[in-house]
């Protein structure tokens, strides 16, 4: 029951309470600091994974792929923070040390699957009725395949890595963003502001660069980092079907991978890589949407 | 926790109920062990399926079907007896004609088999004597012939039934065994029924006539955690490929069985392959043996699963040799041999570089054939080897791309496991044969030794009659590759098992390890 | 008039959202039979607190009250359900948002049945017939199908009576009416506000909504006046309209267009600096001088639309029309009448299917874009949405600069003296030049959009309802705004507004517009006062003004 | 917008639009259906190794020149390649999906099997996706600003889960510490609900963050607020209302969501041992086996076909406007 939440006020004449049962939210100050909290803990959480993946020595206090048999499958403690693997390396250390790797992967897939939308949505948005038909069939094509069977085929092409995982969760992404922007565009260049640009006398090149593409480019900052996110928890799939960086690596989702044998012994193992990857996946949604309505306004 | 006697006898035995057993290897594409041949083909079908040779418990190859088999004094004529009064669960009644039309059957191309073929691989002709006699001609002397007639890859179907396609043969194929086939649900089940008729050729003290269970649902369930967590909750009494570590909870946990039963064959080994750069140089081989800590690994990794090795043989293998002196983790001494080979320099990462060029080593790794604490255990050497100023790339590779690096021969290390009865498979591994390419790329001699004295010592190991000399030119062989540092044992290979102690009485009687249900019962 | 006990009546009424006050002491009183109409410019709190009288005020609202009467009713502290009683059963109340109060995805029959329904009033059948009976009595054709339409189906005057068939469904005695006429055409405003009055001539109270003075003038018995949230003035209407007092109620007639002379001021003059002038100087505008050129012409303009599975529309057809220098030519018409249409072939943006516009005697409609380029700087355009037509990235005076430099450069500081001119020319600080457009007021962007339009100093302008986003008092500036421009630079206007009486203020000549067709055209005086066709003489009749003989009373 | 178009005329131009709207989809549809057959024709030929390796069992077969030769034959791979393509187009055209070259069964015949499975797997993750969604959706607009923040958040982290983490965890949870539910997955109530789960929950926080916040939109527009002005409680603002805006993202984003699913079916059908089209499209890419791949991106592009039409009817039955369009 939101629309009425009239205060009572004792001594005053007083209109209709307001029909919710519930008690007022407290004060103004702690209703405003609930509505932040969430946008200021993403933003602590991606800060903290960011400078994990420039500075890593900086947090971690192990080497993460300094191997100690004898001290495997501790648990959380105060020696290992978040417990050790089953070579007895320390899982907080390589979740710290997993930022750069998971990160970049993550970002690399974004900017490719970004990138290559804006080509598609451009020539789409851009390139008259026959290539926005085409453009359009193909991503038809692209949404009607599982994702997954995109990436497994592709990756089967180019064998598995670092880079072909990028590629391949770049490419299984591209046709989400390319819709958008297409949209987008074709929005833009039916809008009262090209009009506007066209009655001034400005030419269709000028009125792309100057006022269709970084309009266009605007929201890819939005869709980017909540991308950012998702891509890293494709990557990690990938990852866990034992399709992304090799080892020892510890990147997040081979982490996970690795750790889910051990389910059972050391469940650390799999908890909190995918802890980081879910904080960061669940922190870049809610900044993107903090973007979003900031950019609505 | 190695137990690798059947089960012990808890009780009377009951009849019915069916076992549902979860395996964790793949499901087959085919039912029948003929086509193709690999080990998952191996553990269903020797529930519905019969050789003519088995293993008893003590390694001795014992007449199962056969009844007898003699050679001729030039190694070249092999006469089968085939045991009378047995029936195919079609009907068809086992005969010399029948055993013919089996091995007619493997050795024919369109069977594509592969395992089979090989083991019949010396076979020139055949011809039934009589109802139940069969001569085979030989191409040159085998003495492994009988052990390859002991594995379920050779099992012996009816004749009628392989006279079906073979989308028919697959999907149930006919055999003599304690259950049949009913139905096969792809990726799902295969269900089996008890063979209402069977008829044990080597009667079973006490047991007679039908198996106890009702049936055998084989259910396929690849994930380690979701198998144990299955047979936790009771919905499967039976897994196959328990993790090391999942072997250890068990043992904490109540009702909860388990059954260790030891692969012949090779023993679990990474291969060098001394065909290429850095290791065509022994001594870098030996510097490679010595950097890496194998035992560390092996202690916190399996969790007294798995035997450390030094042979390249199975220790089941009785002519198995061992040189434990060879394998010592030894960074110094690494260091000094890396020092002679002239891998002297540094190079910022620590790695050590000759000429320009690091010291770097490539191991694919199959995501199906390495288990996870293999494949946990190529990190530790790999984090070892870096010690010593040695990097090893670990690939991990789904078996197709995994099989198209090895064919490249873009390898340093691999692992590949190989699972043959007898030590007939050292020339499988070790032979210079292997190492030229199959049509469709694949060899086996993974570590290329091209060696010609390695060569005749194999030749005459597999065809000689005399015992002690087998075992005496064997250990010469074995001895022969293992001090070329051509290959790193690790393990023993084991099948693990770990079941609902409700089933009782498990057998993994077959000379391949896998389990048999003839015996067991579940108890109420 | 203070005879019977009033249905409606609010004292010291007090409104706020968190900290903000948005009504302030605001007491009112409608009597049975009553009309009460609430006047002031956009977000003087009217709609708050009209909602506040039936306790809708909003989410996070705090209101207060004196006293609070509805129906008969004490309506301080009752709780939900009583609420909901009186709700659509004792006041009927009809939202500011008519085109958007009607949800989308239900049939309009479902929505007043709802009404009828939520107050146990008959059977499914009888409720059925009640619903068909209400459409008809707000006067919708073919009700029994109109009643199984949803509201993307109806036009927006059917919409706005469908929605007063639901309010009224139970006969309310109160029924609170928020702008009911601002979406509307002025033929179909009428027809609403007639309904109204028949309501009232029933004995229902009302309270009438609007930001226009001269709407609720035909129709009020009473007008209260407001401004930030106070009632600054109360009056019967002839006494507020012939007499006003406070000089916010002046300021508000003053800025009715209706029946003011051709360049007569609608807003308190407010100083605009002489600056130098940017054009050439022209000549004044003398009345009846036919020799000149005319500026843009069009010549049997035709232009029809691809509909999806039916014959092609003809949205404009063949039209004729000379804009002389300085001079204002307006188009007149209802919505859909093709006046955007016909602008956008003017503006070359649309190509027509047949005939030709010419400017400066040259052909424009005829020759591809490159060659229209080099003279676009002639003519400029302004929107009735200035806001999307700025880019959302840029300021003021970037937008200045683009226009500028032809689009060379979007560095205000290069040219930062012309801009500082075009902002005092259309009334505007110099200051603002660094805000974002998006931060401006209606009336401020509106004169960005002027200012950018005169940047390249054009000789015609082409004006697409300018002025019907805006507030009265805003439309007067920015009329005045215009008016000043022409006499200053010369300019021609090709002015389209649905509304007579702004047409009327600004035009020369004037095209009346209907389904595509020009059904008269001529000088404006003559047109107005002498209208010959019976399109013209409907739309005249439905316009409401200020002219004391059409008050009821 | 005519609105007074006679009876007759309007009937006939809405039948008119339908009957174009249909053409439009199987057109559309079979032009996907012949771009993905194409796609993955060439696209699997580019995968290093030899289908007819496949075919014997796969590279650690040791099969003879002549029985890949046979294999070639057999499946026509000795043909040129655009023979092969017709060839393909032919037979998918007549229907024909080809030999699985694993399996050496009929590829029909497997989907046949696999198809029911995922099918319910999907559908009842979609339902229940649909049913979390909505409720959370619901009771946050009742809760108040801590509530929706709260529901926002319990959203935005399901769907930052990745499924094969969430198997994990609800298999540790349920199966193995609690021991309510089976670990593997059978078509009996109990041995669906983690695997449902497992799907359901993040496609409901997707569902549930666009569903949310359209209903607050509906629910605070003016047409609420008109209803509300009608005597209109709370909840009937709600049922009769909000709710049915809410649905309409939701059902045009189910035609995606069907597709998420089969990408999630693969990881979830694996861990919890169901049978099915994802765990097959896994072992079939592994495999190289080229008709099962073909088959099962050729089923899933036809269901994705399907459901976007469907989805796009009934968005056009939810909503008017969208016919009118
Ligand atoms: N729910 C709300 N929360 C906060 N402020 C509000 C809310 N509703 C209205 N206001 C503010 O109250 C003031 C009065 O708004 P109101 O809608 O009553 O104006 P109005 O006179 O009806 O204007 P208009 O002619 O544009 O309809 C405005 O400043 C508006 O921003
Ligand atoms: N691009 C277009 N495609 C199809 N139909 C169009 C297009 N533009 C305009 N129309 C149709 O042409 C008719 C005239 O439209 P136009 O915008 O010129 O009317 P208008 O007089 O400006 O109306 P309003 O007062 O509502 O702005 C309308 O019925 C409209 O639906
Ligand atoms: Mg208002
Ligand atoms: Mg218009
Ligand atoms: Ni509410």
């Amino acid at each position: 029951m939101s629309m009425d939440k009239n205060e009572l006020s004792p001594g005053d004449p007083v209109l209709a309470p307001h029909p919710s049962k519930r008690p007022a939210p407290g004060t103004g100050g702690l209703r405003a600091l609930a509505a932040r909290l969430p946008l200021l803990l993403s933003a602590t959480v991606l800060a903290f994974f960011l400078l994990a993946a420039i500075f890593p020595n900086l947090l971690a206090p192990y080497d993460p792929l300094a191997i100690n048999p004898a001290d495997a499958f501790s648990g959380p403690g105060p020696g290992h923070l978040l417990g050790t693997d089953e070579s007895g390396r320390d899982i907080y250390s390589r979740i710290i040390h997993g930022a750069r790797p998971s990160l970049l992967i993550g970002a690399a897939a974004t900017a490719i699957g970004l990138g290559l939308a804006l080509v598609l949505g451009t020539i789409a948005g851009f390139g008259g009725k026959w290539l926005d038909f085409g453009v359009g069939r193909v991503l038809e094509v692209l949404f009607a395949l599982p994702g997954l069977l995109l990436a497994l085929v592709f990756i089967a092409l180019a064998g598995p890595g670092v880079g072909t995982t990028v590629v391949a969760v770049g490419l299984t992404t591209a046709p989400g963003y390319a819709r958008m922007i297409r949209a987008q565009i074709i929005a833009l260049r039916t809008s009262p502001m090209v009009e506007a640009a066209t009655v001034l006398g400005r030419t269709r090149s000028r009125i792309l660069a100057i006022h269709i593409l970084p309009n266009a480019l605007a929201p890819i900052a939005v869709l980017g980092t909540l991308g950012l996110g998702q891509a890293v928890v494709w990557a990690a799939s990938l990852s866990f079907l034992g399709l992304g960086a090799p080892p020892p690596a510890p990147e997040w989702g081979a982490m996970l991978s690795a750790g889910r044998t051990y389910l059972a012994l050391a469940w650390w193992m799999t908890f909190f890589p995918g802890l980081a990857i879910v904080l960061v996946a669940a922190a870049s949604t809610v900044l993107s949407r903090a973007m979003k309505a900031a950019g609505a306004r | 926790t190695t137990t690798p006697e059947s089960g012990t006898d808890a009780g009377t035995p009951v009849a019915g109920g069916t076992l549902v057993y979860a395996s964790g290897d793949a499901e087959p594409d085919c039912l029948d062990p003929h086509v193709g041949g690999n080990y998952p083909q191996a553990l269903v079908s020797s529930q519905y399926l019969e050789t003519l040779y088995t293993k008893a418990a003590d390694g001795k190859l014992v007449p199962w079907l056969a009844e007898d088999s003699t050679v001729s004094a030039d190694g070249l004529t092999r006469t089968v007896k085939v045991r009378e009064g047995i029936n195919f669960t079609d009907g068809t009644q086992l005969t010399a004609e029948a055993v013919k039309a089996n091995f007619e059957h493997l050795l024919d191309p369109k069977t594509a088999s592969s395992t089979g073929f090989l083991a019949l691989g010396k076979i020139d002709s055949m011809k039934a004597i009589d109802e139940a006699t069969l001569e085979l001609k030989l191409k040159a002397p085998d003495n492994s012939l009988l052990e390859s007639f002991s594995m379920p890859w050779v099992s012996i179907q009816s004749p009628v039934a392989l006279k079906r396609s073979q989308e028919e043969n697959c999907a149930a194929p006919v055999g003599t065994g304690p259950f049949k086939v009913a139905s096969w649900k792809k990726q799902d089940a295969v269900n089996m029924v008890r063979n209402e008729d069977y008829v044990q050729p080597v009667a079973t003290p006490g047991h007679e006539g039908a198996a106890y269970l009702d049936g055998i649902t084989w259910r396929f369930i690849p994930e380690a955690a979701t198998r144990y967590a299955a047979l936790q909750a009771g919905e499967v009494q039976i897994i196959d490929n328990a993790q090391p570590d999942t072997i250890a909870a068990a043992a904490k946990s109540q009702g909860i069985e388990h059954l260790d039963a030891p692969r012949p064959g090779a023993s679990n080994r990474i291969e060098l392959n001394s065909s290429k750069a850095p290791f065509n140089d022994a001594l870098v081989r030996e510097a490679f043996i010595h950097a890496v800590n194998v035992n560390a690994g092996i202690d916190s990794l399996f969790f007294g699963t798995a035997p450390r090795s030094y042979s390249p043989l199975a220790s089941v293998e009785p002519l198995a040799y061992s040189a434990e002196s060879l394998f010592g983790y030894d960074p110094a001494k690494a260091a000094e041999l890396l020092d002679a080979a002239g891998w002297t320099e540094r190079d910022s990462e620590g790695y050590r570089i000759k000429e320009g060029e690091r010291l770097s080593l490539t191991f694919p790794v199959s995501t199906s054939q390495s288990i996870p604490a293999e494949q946990s255990l190529f990190e530790q050497l790999q984090a070892t080897a870096k010690e010593s100023g040695i990097e090893v790339k670990i690939n991990l590779l789904d078996l197709s791309s995994w099989y198209g690096e090895l064919f490249k021969n873009n390898y340093n290390l691999v692992s590949a496991p190989y699972t043959k009865v007898g030590p007939s498979v050292l020339s499988i591994l070790f032979h210079s044969d292997s190492t030229i390419p199959a049509p469709s790329g694949y060899f086996a001699n993974l570590s290329q030794v091209k060696d010609p004295s390695l060569d005749a010592l194999l030749e005459t190991a597999g065809s000689t009659e005399d015992e002690a000399q087998r075992k005496d030119l064997y250990a010469q062989a074995q001895k022969l590759v293992l001090e070329g540092y051509y290959l790193l044992p690790l393990y023993n290979q084991q099948n693990h098992f770990l079941h609902s102690s409700k089933l009782q009485n498990v057998g993994t009687t077959t000379a391949v390890a896998t389990p048999t249900f003839f015996d067991t019962w579940l108890a109420k | 008039m203070s005879a019977p006990a009033p249905i409606l009546r609010v004292e010291n009424l007090d409104v706020s959202f968190g900290e903000t006050p948005v009504v302030l002491d605001v007491s009112l009183s409608v009597g049975p039979g009553e009309c009460l109409a609430l006047v002031g410019e956009s977000g003087s709190g009217k709609s708050v607190t009209a909602r506040s009288l039936i306790g809708l005020a909003g989410p996070g609202s705090t209101v207060r009250a004196g006293a609070l009467e509805v129906a008969g009713v004490d309506a301080r502290g009752l709780s939900p359900r009583a609420w909901r009683s009186i709700r659509g059963s004792k006041v009927g109340f009809i939202l500011q948002d008519a085109l958007t109060s009607l949800d989308p995805l239900r049939k309009i029959g479902k929505e007043i049945d709802d009404a009828l329904r939520l107050h146990g009033s008959g059977s499914g059948a009888a409720r059925a017939a009640k619903v068909v009976q209400l459409l008809e009595s707000v006067g919708l054709d073919d009700p029994v199908r109109r009643a199984g339409q949803r509201s993307g189906e109806l036009s927006g005057g059917m919409r706005q009576r469908a929605l007063i068939a639901s309010a009224i469904a139970l006969d309310p005695a109160l029924v609170i009416a928020d702008e009911p006429t601002t979406a509307l055409d002025a033929t179909i405003a009428a027809a609403v506000l007639d309904l109204l009055g028949e309501l009232r001539a029933a004995g229902s109270g009302m309270l009438l909504i609007s930001h226009d003075l001269s709407t609720v003038s035909s129709v009020a018995d009473t007008i209260a006046v407001m401004q930030a949230g106070r009632i600054v003035e109360t009056g019967p209407t002839q006494r507020i309209l012939g007499d006003p007092q406070h000089p916010y109620t002046k300021a508000l007639l003053a800025a009715v267009p209706a029946g003011k002379p051709r360049f007569a001021r609608l807003s308190p003059v407010t100083a605009i600096p002489a600056t130098p002038e940017p054009g050439p100087a022209v000549p004044p505008v003398t009345p009846g001088d036919s020799m000149q050129l005319p500026v843009l012409s069009a010549r049997s303009l035709s232009r029809s639309f691809k509909v999806p599975g039916a014959a092609d529309f003809p949205a404009v057809k063949n039209i004729d029309f000379d804009l002389l220098p300085g001079r204002t030519l307006g188009v007149v018409g209802e919505s859909g009448s093709g006046k955007t249409t016909t602008a956008r072939m003017a503006l070359g943006l649309l190509g027509p299917d047949t005939g030709s516009v010419e400017l400066f005697g040259e052909p424009w409609s005829s020759v591809p874009e490159s060659q229209r380029r080099t003279r676009r700087s002639w003519l400029g355009a302004i929107y009735q949405d200035p806001l999307s037509s700025f880019d959302p990235r840029h300021s003021v005076g970037q937008v200045l600069a683009d226009a500028l430099s032809f689009g060379a450069t979007r560095n205000p500081r290069k040219h930062a003296g012309r801009i500082t001119e075009l902002l005092s020319l259309v009334g505007l600080a110099p200051e603002l030049s660094v805000r974002n457009p998006a931060t401006l007021s209606g009336g401020q962007r509106q004169r960005l959009a002027i200012a950018r339009a005169l940047a390249p100093n054009p000789r015609v302008l082409i004006c697409d309802e300018p002025v019907s986003a805006l507030d009265v008092s805003i439309q007067a500036q920015v009329l005045d705004l215009l008016d000043e421009l022409q006499q200053r630079l010369g300019l021609g206007y090709l002015f389209i507004s649905h509304d007579l009486s702004v047409i009327r203020h600004m035009s020369d000549t004037v095209l009346v517009m209907r389904a595509g067709e020009v059904v008269e055209s001529g000088a404006t005086e003559s047109v107005f006062t002498d209208p010959r066709h019976p399109y013209t003489r409907a739309l005249l009749a439905a316009s409401p003004g200020i002219s004391p003989g059409r008050l009821p009373r | 917008m005519s609105l007074r178009a006679p009876y007759g005329r309007r009937s006939t131009r809405i039948a008119r639009s339908t009957a174009r709207w249909v053409l439009g989809k199987v057109g559309g549809g079979l032009f996907v259906l012949w771009a993905v057959s194409t796609a993955i024709f060439f696209g699997i030929r580019m995968i290093p190794g030899d289908p007819a390796e496949a075919i014997m069992g796969g590279p650690g077969s040791q099969a003879s020149a002549e029985a890949l030769a046979q294999a070639r034959a057999d499946y026509g791979l000795d043909q040129p390649l655009y023979v092969q393509y017709f060839g393909q187009l032919w037979r998918l055209a007549t229907g024909d999906l080809g030999t699985s070259y694993s399996l050496k069964i009929p590829v029909a015949e497997v989907l046949g099997e696999l198809v029911p499975p995922t099918l319910v797997l999907a559908v009842l993750a979609l339902l229940v996706a649909w049913a979390l969604a909505l409720v959370v959706a619901v009771l946050s607009t009742r809760s108040g600003a801590l509530g929706s923040a709260l529901a926002s958040g319990l959203e935005i982290v399901s769907a930052a889960v990745p499924h094969f983490w969430l198997a994990s965890v609800l298999i540790m949870l349920f199966a193995t510490a609690l021991g309510w539910l089976p670990p593997v997955s059978t078509n009996a109530p109990a041995g669906l609900v983690l695997p449902v789960a497992t799907l359901a929950l993040p496609l409901a926080g997707f569902l549930g963050q666009v569903m949310r916040d359209t209903l607050n939109a509906a629910h605070r527009s003016p047409f609420a607020l008109s209803a509300r002005a009608r005597g209109e409680s709370e909840t009937g603002v709600l049922l009769r209302h909000s709710l049915r805006h809410a649905a309409l993202p939701g059902i045009a984003l189910s035609g995606w969501a069907f597709g998420s699913l089969l990408s999630g079916a693969v990881v979830v059908e694996s861990i919890f041992a169901r049978p099915g089209l994802g765990r097959s499209l896994l072992s079939a890419v592994t495999a190289r086996d080229i008709p099962m791949v073909t088959g099962v991106a050729l089923l899933s592009a036809a269901a994705y076909v399907v459901i976007m039409a469907f989805s796009d009817l009934a968005e056009r039955l939810a909503d008017p406007r969208m016919a009118a369009s």
